[in-house]
């Protein structure tokens, strides 16, 4: 080694303490293997170095759970000799350097964590966030992710049944692309990863590997991306959906049949990975032969063999009488299929060649010419990997939320003022984050499995589960720029917000799985964002009862000069008990009441209308009173039970008005609303504090249900009524007037009044607009490739 | 009792969900047919779903057609028994040469996903004869190769020989033009399925086995999958169907 | 037995409706570039033959390249021997 | 001005998974084809360029090529002259 180069350590991404934590476990200096298989396994993607102290902090039990954190996907019970499988995972820095195939394997990676437990996947839903949607580069990365979830999951015979698309600044540099699976399993069919009964063998199936994604988790998750080196370049990993599906397939078969002891994907680390955790996880050793891994080019190094992410891989552990019926599965299936090693008492990962002859016998031992070329405990790779306690900075608040309570300030006045109400509503509705999100979704197959019974557009996606009266409740949600301001707030607001979208339709939110998309953690600041995020969820799941089951940890999500603004990534499942009674968000006929349950607090900051009009920068976003939205969510879970609720709509981006025109648009009717302005129309209109619902029911039910929120300790106001065509709303009894009234020296505030028509034309086409694929050439590229 | 139907089975066929359970609640006892099997399992029709067999690689349905059962299914039709091809399944027809026509790329250069109107163009056909009226049936499409292709010679023979089965229209009822967006794909005479010369092959792009059930945005296909099973049962009891011609009036035209 | 290196391009048939020729050339006023026209997008697919001569090895290749690689209702195709005959793992 | 026929060949970067060029290979059996590996499936585009000579309808495609064709990440490329020169309707 000339004195110039990096030791190699260095070179791998470790630093220096990790390299003496190394030799510490050991008790010896490492070998070149052994120095890559640490530095996969101890990137923070799959040691959670930085945030395995905070993750602690969960509640993650309850009577349901089967499955929980520690495990590749959280399993809940769900009666009727069922239970469902789900879980989040980022893939945020491949989808930057190739969107295509950072998406595509995105989706392929976590529908293996979650059939490795035995579950049919049966949705996803991807939460993607960008920079400005004009510009080029957001353009080219917007088509190649949905290009590339599309292609993966539409290929495979998943629907893709919900998600997110959010543009803002903060992401022009790192666009998040987070995708949530979720699987359903047969009691007993549970399988998870733990390599027990030493003497059992190793089995690798599925795609022969290749050099890809080598260093990719180190180099892409470790490093802060946008650096130079291009010795740091990784190669891109092209994900094959066909070979997925037959790996799906496959796996089933092999746990219905009972046929393995075990399994776990390959994703990130690979074999290393593989091996290590399922053999750390029941407190053995695995002999890996690495002659019998199965390539797909001739010269692969044994680092590279051992550490690549090749996609579409799965290990099995499997009874040596179980073996020749193993093979028989995955060769139906058309699958490469290949012992690799054997479970051991010993506890070490060690990985044995003899040159290309195949280093084990028959019965699983050493041949003479074997050589170890590592030898590493496996404890020492995962569950005991180093873990850092980071230094945590709170920077200077830019703002802060208004105390509960406090007054309500008409911050809004001046955006507000000379503007039709109206005008201000259009413009949302067909702004970027507001409009319809069906030039997106429209290229997902959302309907394949016959269980779609609320497909993407609505609000939470609704999956009839076959055989049962029940359905499967999902939704992602993520705030930022609350979270920008105050990251506790913006988690909790993030599991807050989900589990209403459940609780609307009556369904009971059965567990949280996450996406923690953070910043460089040795920043103190970004750590104190984390930190502070990680506080939040925890927070708001304990109040509202929802246990966290799972998730994933993505940080350096920071591009040179930028980080991402915070972003909590909530992923939820709810269980409707009887699918008839769903109520979904569309109004559903003329003359209805209209309800209001719940008030407006003040704060316009973080809300998409402060996006439009421009940040006062003495304002703070709304404040959260997780006890108060328990209560709401248990109200309308009970009155949809009771058959109150004729539709049901949460207040979230763009405020009420947007909630009522969304309702409006969808039913195909209009509505006429007498609305308590407070001091500040934007925020009765616009703001977007939470807990707040409007329910449509039938005018004889309306005492009954304000009855109900009054028993939840809920504020209440029948509003208006559905019918006509178009979107009236009349605000009363305010200080502060719209614009336009005071101009005209009125005191009392205009109404805000649009056609439906104009409301769904702006909705409609606003999302095409901004991305340019209106334009007769839209997406050519992309498309002609 | 129950007629057999068959659920071709190829690998990355992904709609076979969807077929079994749409022949389900069309009364009819679905079969599984493995792709390398040559045996038809004494069905008396054959469904091939919707998917991606073979990944759809190369082009959609090309190396699915080589598959053993294939050239069962082939003389499955050539002896007159009734075959429908749906999405994938229809690609498979047609690069097998049992339909007319070529599946080109969706010329939005997108997969799409949505409801789609349709309207039936005969309803004495095997695959119609269960509907109440020509439509408009809402039933989703979902596909990225489904611009229905044939020269105009050939589209001029389809429609004067009754051959053209479903057609998209918009809200209007009319026929929708290959740029609007009621035709998904930019098929060629807003053309949605066909059928072969002698009448019992027919293959579409929309999904009627989806549309099944109210509780699934629609059951307008559901007249289509009955149509099969109806059909399927009087072949098993016939050995002939109605409403189709004879090999020897086929060679003849 | 040799091994020989073909490729086969498969094009759009004329008068065949080329949509991803049609993006490329709606999309150039956006790069910038000019003068290019005609555009039409295909495949091509390069594969090693082993075979006792370069004819045997080419009747392999029309059949695979005439049955599988083309539907000949929509495109055309021609077989060229490939440069570099080295085979590189798929 | 004159002008040529190129046409750009787009085929994946060695040691890059061609799922496609798999799925070719492992369907031969049905076809009772034997003896052809290292099938490698790309895209061939060709166009016409009008320029005043060769080199510069050559620049021309090359940037195409680089910038609109190819994904350098995973694909390589290839410009050559093509035969048929006679523009085609597209
Ligand atoms: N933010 C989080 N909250 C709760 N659990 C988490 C979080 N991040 C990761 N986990 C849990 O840590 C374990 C390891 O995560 P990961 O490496 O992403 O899973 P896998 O190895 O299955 O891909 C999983 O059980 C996961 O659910
Ligand atoms: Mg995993």
């Amino acid at each position: 080694m000339t004195v110039d180069a990096p030791p190699l350590h260095r070179a791998l991404g470790l630093a220096d303490v990790e390299l003496d934590a190394i030799r510490d476990r050991l008790g010896r200096d490492p070998n070149d293997l052994e120095l890559a298989m640490f530095s996969v396994m101890w990137s923070e993607h799959c040691s959670y170095k930085s945030s395995r102290p905070l993750l602690r902090t969960l509640p993650t039990t309850g009577d349901d759970v089967v499955a929980g954190v520690g495990e590749q996907a959280g399993v809940i019970a769900i009666g009727d000799g069922l239970a469902v499988a789900f879980k989040i995972e980022s893939h945020n820095h491949p989808s930057a350097v190739e969107p295509y195939q950072g998406a595509a394997t995105g989706v392929g990676g976590i529908l293996r964590d979650v059939f490795a437990m035995g579950a049919r996947p049966i949705a996803v839903l991807d939460a993607l966030r960008f920079g400005d949607p004009s510009d080029a580069r957001t353009r080219h990365l917007v088509d190649g992710v949905v290009r590339g979830v599309g292609g993966y999951g539409n290929c495979v015979g998943v629907p893709t049944v919900g998600g997110e698309l959010v543009f803002d600044p903060s992401y022009q540099g790192n666009p998040l692309v987070n995708v949530m699976a979720i699987g359903l399993l047969e009691d007993g069919k549970l399988t998870r990863a733990s390599a027990d009964g030493p003497g059992n063998l190793v089995v690798l199936y599925g795609s022969a590997t290749g050099r890809d994604g080598i260093g990719g988790a180190s180099v892409l998750a470790s490093a802060t991306f946008g650096t130079q080196d291009p010795s740091k370049r990784p190669a891109v990993q092209v994900g094959d959906p066909f070979a997925e599906k037959l790996l799906i397939e496959a796996t089933l078969e092999l746990i219905a049949k009972g046929l393995v002891v075990s399994i776990q994907d390959l994703g990130a680390a690979g074999v290393t990975c593989a091996v290590s955790e399922t053999a750390d996880r029941a407190g053995t050793g695995v002999l890996v032969d690495l002659d019998a891994i199965p390539r797909r080019e001739p010269g692969l190094e044994p680092f590279e063999v051992m550490i690549s992410e090749s996609q579409e891989r799965m290990v099995a552990i499997v009874e040596p009488g179980r073996w020749e019926a193993v093979r028989a599965v995955c060769q139906r299936w058309d699958l490469p299929v290949a012992v690799i090693g054997r479970v051991t008492e010993e506890p070490d990962i060690v990985v044995l060649t003899a040159d290309g002859a195949g280093a084990l016998d028959t019965d699983g031992r050493p041949v003479e010419a074997a050589r170890e070329l590592a030898r590493i405990p496996a404890r020492a790779l995962a569950s005991e990997a180093i873990v850092f306690e980071r230094e945590s900075r709170q920077p200077a608040r830019r703002r802060a939320a208004p105390a509960p309570g406090a007054p309500l300030e008409p911050v809004d006045a001046l955006p507000l003022r000379g503007q039709d109400p109206g005008a201000v509503l259009l413009a949302l509705l067909g702004s970027p984050n507001l409009s319809s999100r069906h030039p997106v979704y429209e290229q997902y197959d959302s309907n394949v499995q016959s269980n779609t019974v609320a497909a993407p557009g609505r609000g939470a996606a609704v999956l009839r589960i076959k055989g049962t009266t029940k359905a499967l409740v999902a939704a992602t949600d993520g705030n930022a720029p609350v979270g920008a301001i105050d990251p506790w707030l913006g988690a909790a607001w993030s599991v807050a917000e989900a589990a209403r979208n459940v609780s609307i339709t009556g369904a009971r939110p059965l567990g949280v799985t996450n996406c923690l998309n953070y910043g460089d953690p040795t920043r103190p600041e970004a750590f104190w964002q984390l930190a502070e995020g990680v506080r939040g969820l925890g927070d708001a799941c304990r109040a509202l009862g929802v246990p966290v089951t799972g998730g994933n940890v993505s940080l350096y999500n920071e591009a040179p000069g930028s980080a991402i603004d915070p972003t909590p990534e909530i992923g939820i499942v709810g269980l409707l008990a009887d699918v008839a009674t769903l109520v979904g968000p569309a109004f559903t006929g003329d003359d209805h009441a209209i309800v209001l349950v719940g008030e407006a607090a003040a704060g316009l900051a973080g809300s998409e209308y402060e996006r439009l009009a421009g940040a006062a920068p003495e304002d703070g976003p709304p404040a959260l009173d997780l006890e108060r939205e328990r209560r709401l969510q248990a109200f309308i879970r009970e009155a949809i039970a009771r058959g109150l609720v004729g539709s049901c709509q949460d207040v979230s981006g763009g405020g009420l008005a947007v909630a009522v025109a969304e309702m409006a648009i969808w039913g195909g009717t209009g509505a006429r609303l007498r609305l308590p302005v407070g001091d500040s129309p934007a925020v009765a209109l616009f703001g977007e504090s939470p807990s707040r619902l409007v329910v449509e029911t039938l005018p004889r039910h309306a005492p009954a249900l304000e009855l109900l929120a009054r028993h939840h300790g809920l504020p209440v106001e029948t509003v208006g009524t559905t019918g006509g065509a178009r979107l009236m709303i009349e605000l009363t009894g305010g200080r502060g007037a719209t614009g336009a009234a005071e101009e005209r020296g009125g005191s009392i505030a205009d109404a805000l009044d649009v056609p439906v028509a104009d409301l769904r034309h702006a909705w409609e086409h606003g999302l095409n607009r901004a991305l340019g694929w209106d334009a007769p050439w839209a997406g050519a590229a992309e498309g002609a490739r | 009792m129950s007629v057999r139907v068959g659920v071709v089975l190829f690998p990355g066929s992904n709609r076979d969900i969807d077929a079994i359970n749409g022949l389900t609640v069309a009364g009819a006892e679905p079969v599984i047919l493995w792709h390398e099997q040559a045996d038809l399992d004494g069905v008396s029709a054959i469904l091939l779903p919707g998917g991606f067999a073979y990944g759809d690689y190369l082009r959609a349905g090309v190396i699915a057609r080589f598959s053993p059962v294939m050239r069962s299914v082939a003389a499955f039709a050539g002896r007159g028994g009734p075959v429908l091809g749906i999405c994938n399944g229809f690609q498979v027809l047609a690069e097998a040469g049992l339909v007319p026509g070529a599946l080109l790329r969706n010329r939005g250069l997108r997969f799409v996903c949505r409801q789609v109107s349709l309207r039936a163009e005969h309803l004495d056909t095997p695959f119609t004869r269960e509907l109440a009226g020509a439509g408009p049936l809402r039933m989703p499409v979902a596909h990225g190769e489904g611009c229905y292709f044939a020269d105009d010679a050939t589209l001029d023979a389809l429609e004067a020989d009754g051959r053209v089965l479903w057609r998209y229209v918009g809200e209007d009822g009319e026929v929708a033009a290959p740029d609007e967006r009621a035709n998904p794909n930019g098929s060629l005479r807003g053309i949605a399925g066909v059928r072969n010369a002698a009448g019992n092959v027919a293959g579409l792009m929309p999904h009627p086995e989806t549309a099944v059930e109210s509780i699934l945005g629609s059951d307008d296909g559901l007249g289509i999958l009955r149509s099969l099973v109806v059909s399927a049962r009087e072949y098993a009891q016939t050995g002939e169907l109605s409403g189709v011609r004879a090999a020897a009036a086929v060679a003849a035209s | 037995m040799s091994a020989y290196r073909f490729a086969v391009n498969v094009t759009p048939k004329p008068g065949i409706l080329d949509p991803q020729g049609r993006a490329v050339e709606r999309s150039l006023p956006h790069l910038g570039i000019e003068g290019v026209s005609a555009v039409r997008v295909g495949r091509r697919v390069e594969l090693t033959v082993d075979a006792d001569d370069e004819a045997a090895a080419r009747a392999v290749v029309e059949t695979l390249a005439s049955e599988l690689l083309s539907n000949p209702l929509i495109e055309a195709y021609r077989v060229e021997r490939a440069a570099d005959a080295a085979a590189v793992g798929s």
